[in-house]
């Protein structure tokens, strides 16, 4: 009744690096990162896309890695909370996420890191209320969103700034 | 109440904790906890005071309407204070409860008008705040850093207050300061982290070995210098005798040549607990076709004695208000017949997501508690108790309906909407 | 997880293929729904078929008459499209409605509508503009209308080795507007308890010339309630006309009560969303056309 | 009076110490450690929410390939008369051992009844499914007012609440409380207010689900790693139900995930104790978001009649 070992091998641009891994064809892209690449960052707490806290980039795009199957990055650029502060240097809103206090327990906090990490790229301007929507997502149950509301907005607003010096 | 399937936590508590903020001459309280064919209930932040507080509050507001009196001001003028005795017998410390009313009644929110189409309600809340068994060790390291050791997991920024407080007490900077959670077998018995304990016991246990070490560090510069150690002082991380000096840093470094190895640790039940209050407004819109409610403004204000990192007591007040917004609004367990849970996930409990809320406002108001030696009070429970009823009174002066049964969610205001 | 093997063929035929020959295979568009199906244990497919590196199932075109959306493409990529959000903001709203950002990020239109499921966002959105639906098969090629696409819940038209592989939308005119609402006890993540989608055409002096007005949530698959479009063809879609839309779209309901909410309110609240949306689509051409 | 009544530092809002590693990614919670050789505990749960559990057989899980333990109530120690932990955590070992899994009675849906450890997440749940029970089932009571109705089923044959009559009931507990007159102030009352207000369960919510990895050396020294607020709590907790010494579990709180009340207590820790007991390998465990909602921490339900008779109160 034990199925034969079934593994895919697939190739993938993973926070810059090429990568190789081997999955099987049902693991889903969460599972595959923190369980074959010990990117432990991914955090799952619902699996069922419910919650965000497993929020990833694939080709730039914001997705639950718990909704993916690892099978499907073949070819794709892959980016976790791992690969957001670029050579050591924090990403602005991971800065502001720490100045504002807007993480408690901080189990949310990567999927929100890379999920405004994306609305700021896709929309460098965002109002408190498309902040918002972009990230109702993100279940945060500590915080009760203030914090992180405020250090996404001051976050984009300080990319701004250096984008136009 | 029902306990499920086993019990557990004692159901004693919360009777007298409704009636907490206000004095009261004769009251009884009784309860009843019933076993059903559901999960052991257990502790959820305030265990069972929201759930009490909700229709005394809700009376509160009532009466203060009946006799025509503004709901803060009829509150401030039942308010406990200090010397009032509560049901449980125990007399009222220094408390904060007068000064949050105040501190509400001339907020700019409560000072707007409400906008056309909104209501408005306002709610108190308390909790007992709880002391119990803690310990630290402080390890002065060579460079003249230091680690801490406790056994308090840190859920919401305790190691950061821990720190606070070691680098006040000791004068040296607290990017100095290492806080860590130690395994069992590295540190001495610590009670959980609940009952807004942790920054109150176990900072006061990081602050008896802080002080230990500088009482510590005082005698090896007395002896260094040969003076009695009585007339060494300590300020700004170093000790003092008159133009002489010596740095936290120095004495770390020579450690091994003075005296030896630098460790400190403290162990204690907190008997300082003091009780914290807070008081919350919140401005809500009901759509009278729909039966939703958006919540359009929400202030919390809270007594924390002395707020040692406000960035995280301001997260408590926040966090715990979304909480009680979410119970008040939409969250709910529902069984079948069978008893099988029919909504276990995130899709169909509802907590409240990033746009179901506003900012929440907050004020920090800081009455010291006499009996801690920065005036600590515990903070994380408090602001889950006012939030039912300061939302169900803001949807009934929105939408005319007076609902006692929780949440107050569409189909509920529709029908009683209808039903009117 | 129970599934064997994963195929992402890069054709139309090769597709039709893995779906044919006998094996227990599943369509992967967004998979929102197959992978927490699968997690659940309420779908258990041994293969699974990416359809997202087939063009045809991923493209959006535009011609004189229609506009093409690939069944794959995502919500995201649809939202994001140069022009369909404009034709069509209630299909937009629809599908912004769906899930989070993360979720629209994958999800697609066509998955929503074959996963049949009888409070689906983008359904009624679909039916109100008349949207067809391009099957194919081991038989070839043929279209139906989305209403007949769903035909229980969680049950689809699709036959043995057929695939959806587009969705038809009539392009508007320029006195042609959409709507679409829902309730939800959240502003966000959250399963509509009614959806309404409306398309109206008004002429040059606001007379309602045609009229399409479709339920969600409120029965096993969302419905095209044609006489609530008929109530209001020929008027100036005064309070008289929309009253009898809403009468005529509550009537039509027959919801259950769940754990999302009882059938006395889903039937209400319908009727509340039918008149709002009414009063979108039509301030959308007034708009337009000002 | 407080000691210290000046501050230089206290009351300054500097970045918190360890908020570093949780922007990126490094913090590591109850899922995120991993030990060597570690295989994968799954939890047989109860479809029925009141059922005599007439057997279990764990052969054929046992059989399987890969499948390494398999445990059920009978490799708990039958809890004894003691009362574990002090204040609003304490809690007896009879109410306590049951809730983690069952010992001849389910009392609510889902609770734990098996589990079992295998190679693989996958293999254990495939292995869990074959454990087969066979139960007798109950008739079920899910709200207060049934549960005390002469004719409702009685959870426990064996409990009887000071105060009340010879046979068992569902009361589980009453208590009272009074300050003053209350019948005298009712009488002499301006104003009598009453109502009833309600409010459901609900669940704690945090996002992280309860998650540990557990090993046991050969000289039976435990090594505990979990998502806890209270770990001292979780090794005393483990030690009393597995009956193994407190001072043989070292416990280590990983960083943890939201906790508001409901990580004060133990789900699946002395589960994975057993198992890597018997396995002789780490044993980690996960729980499933569902099983979250299920089985741990919601808050109380209740009914709350409110007799008020306010007099004087504006002077």
């Amino acid at each position: 009744m034990n199925k034969p070992l079934n593994k895919m091998a697939v190739q993938a641009t993973i926070n810059g690096e090429p990568t190789a891994f081997l999955c099987s064809p049902g693991q889903v892209l969460a599972d595959v990162l923190r369980d074959e690449l010990e990117l432990i960052g991914t955090k799952i707490g619902c699996n069922t896309g419910d919650c965000g806290a497993c929020s990833v980039l694939v080709n730039d795009r914001l997705v639950c890695a718990c909704l993916v199957l690892a099978a499907e990055v073949e070819g794709q650029a892959v980016q976790t909370i791992e690969g957001i502060a670029e050579g050591g240097v924090l990403h602005p809103v991971q800065q502001k996420l720490l100045e504002h206090a807007g993480l408690q327990c901080g189990i949310c906090t990567p999927g929100v890191v890379v999920a405004a990490k994306a609305l700021i790229e896709h929309n460098p301007n965002p109002t408190e209320e498309q902040a918002r929507y972009w990230l109702a997502g993100n279940l945060c149950r500590c915080t009760g969103y203030d914090k992180i509301i405020r250090a996404v907005l001051d976050a984009a607003q300080q990319m701004r700034q250096e984008a136009a010096v | 109440m029902d306990s499920g399937a086993y019990s557990g936590n004692p159901a004693s508590f919360p009777a007298f904790m409704a009636t907490a903020c206000y004095k009261l001459t004769d009251a009884r309280s009784t309860g009843r906890a019933v076993y059903t064919n559901k999960p052991k209930i257990h502790a959820y932040r305030a265990p069972s005071v929201p759930q009490v507080t909700l229709g005394f509050e809700l009376a509160m507001t009532e009466l203060a309407a009946e006799l025509g009196m503004d709901p803060l001001a009829f509150r401030l003028k039942n308010a406990v204070e200090e010397g009032d005795v509560n049901m449980m017998g125990a007399p009222y410390n220094r408390i904060g409860l007068r000064e949050c009313l105040e501190v509400a009644s001339a907020h700019a929110h409560y000072k707007a008008p409400v906008a056309e189409g909104e209501g408005r309600g306002v709610a108190a809340g308390y909790w007992i705040n709880a002391g119990l068994q803690s310990s630290a060790t402080l390890n002065v390291l060579s460079d003249g850093h230091l680690s801490i050791l406790t056994g308090s997991p840190d859920i919401g920024g305790s190691r950061a207050s821990m720190a606070l407080m070691a680098a006040e007490v000791l004068g040296i900077p607290f990017e100095h300061i290492h806080p860590q959670i130690a395994a069992t077998d590295a540190v001495g018995h610590c009670d959980v982290t609940g009952g807004s304990r942790t920054t109150l016991a176990t900072g006061q246990a990081v602050i008896q070995a802080a002080e230990q070490c500088v009482a510590e560090m005082c005698r090896r510069a007395a002896a260094e210098w040969e003076v009695e150690a009585g007339v060494v002082t300590w300020s700004q991380g170093a000790a003092h005798y008159g133009e002489q000096s010596l740095t936290f840093e120095a004495l770390a470094r020579r450690a091994g040549t003075m005296g030896g190895p630098l460790t400190f640790s403290s162990s204690l039940t907190a008997s300082s607990a003091a009780p914290s209050f807070g008081v919350h407004i919140c401005d809500a819109k009901v759509d009278k076709e729909t039966g939703r409610t958006t919540i359009t403004r929400y202030t919390t204000i809270q007594d924390a004695g002395k707020a040692i990192h406000p960035a995280y007591v301001e997260g408590q007040m926040q966090g715990g208000a979304a909480q009680g917004i979410g119970w008040a609004l939409n969250e709910e367990y529902l069984y079948d017949e069978n008893g099988v849970l029919q909504n276990p996930g995130f899709l169909d409990y509802r907590i409240p997501v990033a746009s179901d809320l506003p900012f929440i406002d907050t004020v920090i108001v800081e009455v010291p508690n006499p009996l801690h030696p920065f005036g600590v009070k515990g903070v994380g429970e408090v602001p889950i108790v006012p939030p039912m009823p300061a939302v169900a009174e803001a949807v009934y002066q929105s939408a005319g309906v007076r609902l006692r049964e929780m949440p107050l969610n569409p189909p509920k205001i529709v029908a009683a909407l209808q039903e009117q | 997880m129970s599934i064997q093997e994963f195929v992402a063929p890069d054709s139309l035929s090769e597709a039709k293929g893995f779906l044919s020959d006998g094996a227990a295979a599943s369509v992967l568009a967004g998979g929102t729904d197959l992978l927490v199906g699968v997690r659940l244990g309420t779908r258990n497919p041994e293969r699974v078929v990416d359809l997202k590196k087939i063009p045809e199932l991923t493209a959006i075109n535009i011609d004189a008459e229609a506009v093409h959306i690939g069944a794959a493409a995502s919500a995201f990529s649809i939202l994001h499209d140069s022009d369909v959000p404009s034709f069509f903001p209630g299909f937009a709203e629809a599908l912004d409605l769906i899930g989070s950002t993360q979720i629209q990020g994958r999800c697609s239109a066509g998955g929503n509508l074959c996963n049949a499921s009888p409070a689906a966002d983008s359904i009624p959105a679909l039916i109100a503009n008349g949207a067809q639906c391009l099957i194919t098969g081991p038989g070839g090629d043929h279209q139906m209308p989305v209403e007949d696409f769903v035909v229980g819940p969680s049950k689809n038209a699709l036959k043995e080795g057929e695939l959806l592989v587009s969705l038809i939308l009539p392009r508007p005119s320029s006195q042609t507007a959409d709507a679409y609402l829902r309730l939800t006890p959240r502003t966000e993540m959250d399963i509509a308890v009614a959806g309404v989608g409306v398309s109206l055409t008004l002429d040059g002096d606001g007379t309602c010339t045609a009229a399409r007005v479709s339920i969600g949530a409120v029965a096993p698959t969302a419905l095209l309630v044609e006489a609530a479009g008929a109530a209001l063809v020929g008027t100036q879609l005064d309070a008289a006309a929309i009253e009898a839309a809403v009468a005529a779209a509550r009537q039509s309901a027959c919801p259950i009560s769940d754990k999302r909410g009882t059938s006395e309110y889903r039937t209400h609240v319908v009727g509340v969303l039918v008149a709002r949306a009414i009063a979108q689509a039509r301030r959308r051409i007034v708009e337009a056309v000002s | 009076m407080n000691a210290y009544q000046e501050f230089s530092i206290i009351g300054s809002r500097p970045v918190r110490p360890d908020g570093l590693d949780k922007v990126t990614g490094r913090a590591r919670y109850g899922a995120d450690l991993n030990m060597q050789g570690q295989i994968y505990g799954h939890i047989v749960r109860s479809p029925h929410a009141h059922a005599i559990i007439e057997s279990i057989d764990t052969s054929q899980a046992l059989a399987m390939e890969g499948v390494l333990a398999v445990m059920t109530g009978a490799d708990l120690p039958e809890p004894g008369d003691s009362v574990l932990g002090g204040g609003e955590g304490a809690i007896a070992l009879k109410d306590l051992s049951p809730m983690v899994m069952s010992q001849g009675k389910v009392l609510f849906h889902a609770q734990a009844v098996a589990a079992v450890a295998a190679t693989s997440p996958e293999l254990a749940a495939q292995a869990a499914a074959l454990v087969a029970v066979s139960y007798q089932v109950l008739p079920v009571v899910t709200n207060m007012e049934d549960a005390l109705s002469a004719d409702a089923p009685i959870l426990h044959e064996d409990r009887f609440p000071d105060g009340f009559p010879e046979e068992p009931t569902n009361l589980a507990a009453h208590i009272s409380l009074e300050v003053g007159e209350p019948d005298a102030a009712f009488e002499r009352a301006d104003v009598v207010i009453e109502q009833t207000y309600s409010v459901p369960m609900c669940h704690q919510g945090y996002i992280e689900p309860h998650a540990c990895v557990a090993r046991v050396d050969a000289a039976g020294q435990v090594d505990l790693w979990c998502s806890t607020q209270g770990h001292f709590v979780v090794a005393q907790f483990t030690a009393a139900l597995t009956g193994i010494d407190v001072g043989k579990v070292k416990v280590t709180a990983s960083e943890i995930g939201g906790g508001f009340g409901g990580k004060t207590t133990v789900y699946l820790e002395p589960l994975a104790v057993v198992l890597a007991q018997k396995s002789g390998r780490p044993v980690k465990m996960i729980m499933d978001r569902g099983d979250v909602f299920r089985v741990t921490g919601p808050r109380r339900v209740r009914k709350h009649a409110l007799n008020w008779a306010p007099r004087k109160m504006v002077n």
